[in-house]
């Protein structure tokens, strides 16, 4: 246990180096933090329009088999 | 096996329709909701366990053995490399300390204060865990980021 | 209802033990399994052992869903359905019949496989205590699930692809739940085992439950 | 004057959908602040949380429709329940989507078998079955016996599904938003909640669509078999 507790005192010895080049990191990762918000965004966005605009296309499709009295409803 | 045609009971209603049916959904609906109650009775708390929190794999640390598992406590102090991809940190939970040695990359938001999730065994001496995977658990609150501080080099 | 059940089960075990589908084609078949596993895994011994629940479990599954598929293609062909519908039998009691029928077989599957695994991975069947209550629940909700889903799909053209689609979805809770009971009853830690079987008897339940309720629906009209 | 699925009142809700996503869009990616641990990743949270919770809604949808579909046996609650099933799926895919690549920066992964998500692929495999089981090529009452009950296995996995941060140990994160205090900063909070508005509109908006385009569909099988019905029957008189 002493062992241990030699080697978290040493770890605390070089933390505010490690802090820096932290920040250092996070900040530069920011364009790919980006990069996967929008690539998250558009995904969604994309699948909902396309099964959007297959739907109202076989809706069109559809209707047009169907009598209008009988989808007056709509 | 006699499957003659015989004759229905008169007391049973007849099957079709929405006649007789309204019982028997009531029940399949009590059952439904009671087996489900049973399960949040009995699994709130005691946990399938995705991980061992870093004061009960010390606490079993004999029973575990070698198996793998994984492991959770707040990361703690500052990692220091130990060798070519290794890395050597501390994780504390409930007043345990547990020091992780891990082999292999780490997940970027993997910093001091957060929650980590690592996967692998107790070394063979006990004395630390050996780890090559890691996931940050992080927390479910949302603050927003001080521009201040996070940026102090900014002109 | 529970005459009635009697009376469909032991229709379908007589109608098993005339035919010999199961002990001629889907024992052999677990077993196959067995080997298969075995032959990918055997350069080092102690994957074998350690993923011993879980193969034992996956060919479980596999040959149940065989055994499930066998026990309603007997009723879709000859017209059995129509004369069980026929016939004024209760429909809970046809389901119960039906689950234990499978039940029945699964269980002697299990056995086989169970000393399958001993024999040929080397496991450990000390600690019977939890064994065998999980192997018993883990039986009930295989046979009730796939009874449910198996009158379901029994007579469609596309059984042999849908049963499976539907069925192992909702019996992959089964799957986790008997493979980390067995774990921890081969590992040697059973505690956290009988939190498991207490999942695998909600599960049971559950499927009990729903087929009894709607097993008069499927049956309607086969 | 009406070639397809919609009509005014869905036209209305189309263009406040559309609004509102440009809204919603404006607020997360540039109005809402970054967060201090998760920086600029916390964007993913206003599309994966909504369409998350607006898919379970979806899916208690399906299952209320299926049980008054086998009480009633009407037409009407049989459509119900696949159309906002099939919403629902489109919805919980989005939310696996957004839930890996926002997983992958956060955590580290794409994926991990916790509760949580285990739970969401089983879910999305049991959905896909019962859509499955709503295309089998069978006669309209008996497919949608089946899938009623079939639809009604979707309300525990939900359940399970929704709580299983609570009941287990997971990765994933424990709900933000509880009654009592919602762990999350005032602007953060708002584009949450006109997430959910937003996403909400949008099911709504789809689910009318969708169920518009199933009951054609039924509408065009019964002139299908009306007409062979016709057909069969001129043939009779023609023989005889």
């Amino acid at each position: 246990m002493t062992a241990v507790l030699a080697v978290l005192a040493t770890l605390a010895d070089a933390a505010d180096a490690a802090v820096a080049a932290d920040a250092a990191v996070a900040t530069e990762d920011r364009g790919f933090q980006w990069a996967l918000v929008l690539a998250c965004w558009v995904a969604v966005l994309a699948a909902v329009a396309l099964v959007a605009v297959r739907s109202a296309q076989r809706g069109r499709r559809l209707a047009r088999q169907i009598p209008e009295e009988q989808r007056r409803w709509m | 096996m006699d499957v003659t045609p015989r004759p229905a009971p008169p007391e049973v209603p007849a099957r079709r329709g929405s006649g007789g049916r309204g019982p028997l959904m009531a029940l399949a609906l009590v059952a439904l909701l009671a087996a489900v109650g049973f399960l949040l009775v009995k699994q709130v708390g005691s946990a399938s366990l995705y991980f061992y929190n870093a004061d009960e794999a010390v606490a079993k640390r004999s029973q575990l053995g070698d198996r793998r598992f994984r492991i959770q406590g707040t990361y703690e102090g500052t990692a220091t490399d130990v060798a070519a991809d290794t890395i050597r940190f501390a994780i504390v939970f409930g007043g345990e300390k547990v020091v992780i040695e891990h082999t292999g990359s780490e997940p970027a938001l993997f910093q001091p204060g957060t929650a980590v999730v690592c996967e692998g065994r107790w070394s063979p001496d006990g004395r630390v865990f050996e780890s090559d995977r890691i996931e940050v658990k992080h927390s479910e609150e949302y603050k927003a980021e001080n521009p201040d501080r996070v940026d102090p080099a900014a002109p | 209802m529970l005459r009635d059940a009697a009376l469909v089960a032991g229709k379908d075990l007589r109608l098993e033990a005339r035919s010999r589908v199961a002990l001629n084609q889907v024992a052999p078949f677990a077993l196959l399994v067995l080997m298969l596993f075995a032959f990918a895994l055997d350069p080092d011994r102690g994957i074998l052992a350690r993923v011993t629940p879980g193969l034992y479990w996956v060919a479980v599954l596999f040959s149940g869903l065989l055994a499930v598929q066998r026990a309603f293609a007997v009723e879709s062909t000859d017209g059995v359905a129509d004369a069980l519908r026929l016939s004024g039998l209760d429909p809970a009691g046809v389901f119960l019949g039906k689950v234990a029928a499978v039940a029945v077989q699964l269980l002697a599957l299990e056995v086989l496989l169970g000393l399958g695994v001993v024999v040929l991975y080397g496991a450990d069947p000390s600690s019977v205590a939890l064994l065998v209550p999980t192997c018993l629940a883990a039986t009930l909700g295989l046979a009730a699930a796939g009874s449910v889903y198996g009158i379901l799909a029994a007579g469609l053209r596309v059984r042999e692809t849908l049963l499976p689609l539907l069925l192992l979805p909702v019996l992959a809770p089964v799957l986790i739940a008997a493979t980390s009971a067995f774990e921890s009853a081969l590992g040697g830690f059973p505690g956290e085992g009988w939190r498991w079987l207490g999942l695998l008897v909600v599960f049971a339940a559950l499927y009990t439950g729903l087929g009894l309720a709607t097993f008069g629906v499927l049956l309607e009209d086969g | 004057m009406n070639d397809g699925t919609s009509s005014p009142g869905t036209r209305v809700l189309g263009a406040l959908t559309l609004i509102g996503m440009a809204v919603l869009l404006a607020f997360a990616l540039v109005i809402s602040p970054a967060d201090e641990t998760q920086e600029e990743t916390v964007r993913m949270f206003y599309v994966h949380v909504p369409t998350a919770l607006v898919a379970f809604g979806a899916f208690f949808l399906t299952v209320a429709a299926s049980v008054g579909y086998l009480l009633r046996r009407s037409e009407g609650w049989d459509v119900m329940a696949g159309a906002s099933a099939e919403v629902g799926a489109v919805l919980l895919a989005a939310t696996l989507v957004s839930g890996m690549l926002w997983g992958r920066v956060t955590w580290g992964v794409y994926w991990t078998w916790d509760a949580r998500l285990t739970l969401t692929a089983l879910l999305f495999v049991l959905v896909l079955g019962y859509l499955a089981v709503r295309r089998l090529p069978l006669e309209r009452e008996r497919r949608s016996r089946l899938a009623a009950v079939v639809g009604l296995l979707l309300g525990p996995a939900t359940v399970a599904c929704h709580y299983a941060t609570t009941w287990w140990r997971t990765l994933h994160q424990g709900p933000t938003i509880t009654t009592a205090d919602a762990k999350m900063d005032g602007t953060m909070l708002f584009t949450f909640f006109l997430g959910m508005v937003v996403f909400g509109l949008l099911y709504v908006w789809l689910l009318v669509h969708r169920f518009r385009v199933l009951w054609l569909e039924h509408r065009v099988e019964d002139l299908g078999l009306d007409e062979a019905i016709a057909e069969r029957r001129r043939e009779a008189v023609g023989v005889s």
